[in-house]
């Protein structure tokens, strides 16, 4: 992780590290405020705890989101003292906006169309969201400009050396993300065999031809999740609310969970109980057959 | 109550985009009692979920074991949302004005807030393309102002406003939101204390009946039995 | 099959029965020549020889489509008939051109955005291949009309009663095409129990939110394949370029399989080496953990 | 031999759209000599197929077992085609222009065609989104007139034509194809009779090598022990 991060993640990248509640990469954003990026402009549907961290570190100039809070808990409080205290430039859509932006990065397209925002201030609060007129009806529809991320980092239960990626459980925008990205990382629960990929295709989202770096990291994810590794961390949720209410706590935590580890390794050692109390239960699914 | 409100709202078969906290807890509610056929349909891309355990988030694990389709976000704003498959989405928010307007973004001006909500999320495209909205949130005059301070998810599509106290429909020759129902041992004036704008009445009022011991004990021992949502 | 085929496609409709080579269902295509639909507007990317029958049997008016010959053999005989008589109305796009179309129908856009055609014939000989203009670049970029099928068939794999349908091997459009639709008639090799989805929801490609009729039909895809059940039946494709060279030799082979059939059961009973020759091997893929 | 020149085109590492038939041969035949990491991609959805047997059509099902990944076709042409991740595609077609114009289209009018060919497919695309157009087509006066009777693929990005005599290579000057290579024992007179315009000749003419008995016994008696493709 060290070195995907040292080589890919650049001051003054727009960085996305994606995921919707699943599958979020806190080690890549814990190594990124190690390394002491700066000037980032981060974008993200949801920001999460993640952001806020990054946002609380310094890394962020610029913050680009469709809902910025706890999900389930309340308000990210360092990114409210940040917009608040006007340090840190927000760019603003709603979630069908950013996953649209996405979309249309993906495909390298410059825009992407949908009906939204009629009726609503988020145009006025943001002029990039446009419209065109339908060719064929006349319509006015939305419009948002492409997303095309600097570099992307998508966490995942699973990859091939060569960067083959297969995910399961929820999908978020991730494979958009990439995409759409110049240099995208997949960090990964396990690391497997070609072989193991191979025989399940469908279930490859992301390939290793749009992919810079493969990190193995397992348990990245927390306190977001990995479908069939572990559970989300609801307590971790919950209890950053509290941390975060202090500036002079949060950077106590930063201290202690960032900056007094080297990796994630060390990070699940200072927790040694975390691992029992999240293990994910087995609910395996049969197999299909790929035979013709 | 309000839980319950919202329960009795949802047809048997329908199509539910359905958020966190109550508005989860109603749906549950609907399908264990007269909607058994009921389709969750979250914003994560879980799709006829039946969650094992109260959801926390609705990104949460148990959303996605056990359902019947997990697509991606693209696919659950266009193919589901955007196409017109959904019926009914659940909506809450800090301000809902006389229109039924929703404001989850900002309090105060945009450049300068006096408090910096969440944002819209999913909100605004819900809002424009859920064919039925309920909102539920609890009265006050400051969350029932008469014009939001910034308009994030607008009203045309709300169809009802489930409260603490009573429930207020939007009539469709005004525009306006106007009291239709109020819960047992509720008087108008206390409805009318919770709003920022002079609340007209339809010409006949709804008494709401009170939970049924079956309703209130799925909800307490088995929906969530913890108290995470259920707290008044 | 004779009850979703009564209700669901009526004379005159735009229909669609997608597969890109894999599950393209026959035997729905075989069921609307039995029923004398007249006047259908028949769209797919490569009609292949089911709508070469169609065609042959006097079900369509007009034919949709971005490339129209026998995979891997040459000509759709009873296709350039046609047209060369100009007894059948066409509209042509390319591949992209009729993906792009599904996915504004099934996104309930009025129209797509594509990079294509610039510098091609193609929007010369079909004026619905318009342009418009990027609102961030000023860029000129074509676009393609939506498609609203009435009805489109998809064959799958498996399905439950209600209609959530499973898919894998090779997807095509089998998704755009069901939610762009009016009316979807999914047509599966087995029926199963609603477990058996929910045990791997990321299979699950058609939601029964939008299916209107479920119709079980082993072997509905020959000589079209279902990855998993039966190879694609190579000997069929290459046999067709014969049998569709005369009309007279197409017209017998339509009374004999298709008029003179009731159902596919039959059809399959009338070659009962079918089933041997072509019943897929094992080649069948660990699962997954869906646990938490 | 046009399936060993193709082959020999193709770098290792190399991301390639390929069609059915003598690309297929060639792919191959460069996996499994100089190129082993090349990544084949075909417009059904197939990424990294590696087939056990030869494919009769681009969706068999063959290219699917094993494959490193399937998605669906908006993803192919979208995420991969239009988002300029194919460095090469392979095309073939009914008419060869002096361009390197292609047309799979119709001979004669559009309206009242003499012959009503298959159509597009992906060509268009593949044509104006790969990096380095590989045509592959056998040389002929009729197959290769000045001009097409209807533009279905774009020539600007051909980089070369592989044909049963010799290469042609699109001069960036001129923007017309011209010889650049002859096979063992063939003259430049051949391949100009072949041809329905003045082609010129490269200054200076590459003569191609003959196969290898490796690519030989690979094409022969490995990669199409039937002949399906190897009719030369």
């Amino acid at each position: 992780m060290q070195d995907a991060v040292a080589r890919y993640v650049r001051d003054g990248d727009v960085v996305v590290i994606e995921g919707f509640t699943h599958l979020i990469s806190f080690a890549a954003g814990h190594e990124i405020i190690r390394q002491h990026r700066r000037d980032l402009t981060l974008c993200r549907l949801t920001p999460d705890l993640i952001y806020d961290q990054m946002i609380a570190a310094g890394c962020a100039k610029k913050l680009v989101f469709s809902w910025a809070g706890n999900p389930g808990v309340g308000s990210l409080h360092a990114f409210r003292r940040a917009v608040e205290g006007q340090t840190l430039e927000i760019e603003e859509y709603s979630h069908f906006g950013m996953v649209a932006r996405f979309s249309a990065g993906a495909a390298r397209l410059p825009f992407w169309t949908l009906r939204d925002y009629a009726g609503t201030d988020l145009p006025r609060a943001n002029p990039r969201i446009k419209s065109v007129t339908c060719p064929y009806t006349g319509e006015e529809l939305a419009t948002v400009p492409a997303l095309n991320p600097d570099v992307t980092i998508v966490h995942a239960q699973r990859a091939d050396a060569q960067g083959n990626t297969q995910i399961w459980g929820l999908l978020g925008v991730q494979k958009e993300a990439a995409f759409a990205s110049q240099r995208v990382i997949v960090v990964v629960e396990e690391l497997v065999d070609e072989r193991v990929v191979r025989s399940d295709p469908n279930r490859t989202l992301i390939p290793a031809t749009i992919v810079s770096a493969v990190v193995v990291e397992p348990w990245g994810a927390h306190p977001s999740y990995a479908q069939g590794y572990y559970d989300r961390d609801n307590e971790f949720y919950i209890g950053w609310d509290t941390i975060s209410r202090e500036s002079a706590v949060l950077s106590d935590y930063l201290d202690e969970f960032v900056y007094g580890v080297r990796d994630r390794a060390e990070y699940m050692q200072k927790q040694p109980r975390l691992a029992e109390r999240l293990k994910a239960g087995e609910q395996r699914c049969a197999g299909v057959n790929y035979g013709f | 109550m309000m839980a319950v409100v919202a329960a009795r709202e949802l047809a048997d078969g329908e199509v539910v985009f359905v958020g966190i906290g109550l508005p989860n807890l109603a749906c549950n509610l609907a399908r264990r009692t007269h909607a058994p056929n009921l389709v969750l349909i979250y914003e994560s891309g879980a799709v006829g979920a039946t969650p094992s355990r109260l959801p926390v988030s609705i990104g949460d694990p148990a959303l996605v074991t056990g359902s019947l389709m997990v697509c991606g976000m693209a696919d659950v704003f266009q193919l589901f949302l955007q196409n017109g498959r959904i019926e009914v989405g659940f909506l809450g928010g800090a301000q809902v004005d006389r229109h039924g307007n929703i404001n989850t973004t900002v309090i105060g001006p945009y450049a300068r807030p006096k408090v910096r909500l969440p944002g819209s999320g999913g909100a605004a495209e819900i809002a424009i393309h859920a064919h039925r909205i309920l909102i539920v949130s609890k009265l006050s005059p400051r969350a029932f102002p008469e014009r939001v301070d910034f308009l994030t998810s607008p009203g045309q599509r709300v169809a009802k406003v489930i409260t603490d106290k009573g429930v207020l429909e939007r009539d469709e020759a005004s525009g306006d939101l106007v009291l239709a129902g109020l819960y047992p041992g509720i008087d108008a004036t206390e409805v009318r204390a919770g709003v920022g704008w002079k609340l007209e009445s339809r010409a006949r009022l709804n008494q709401l009946d009170p939970p049924t011991t079956t309703e209130l004990h799925l909800l307490r021992e088995v929906l969530d039995p913890q108290r995470l949502y259920l707290k008044s």
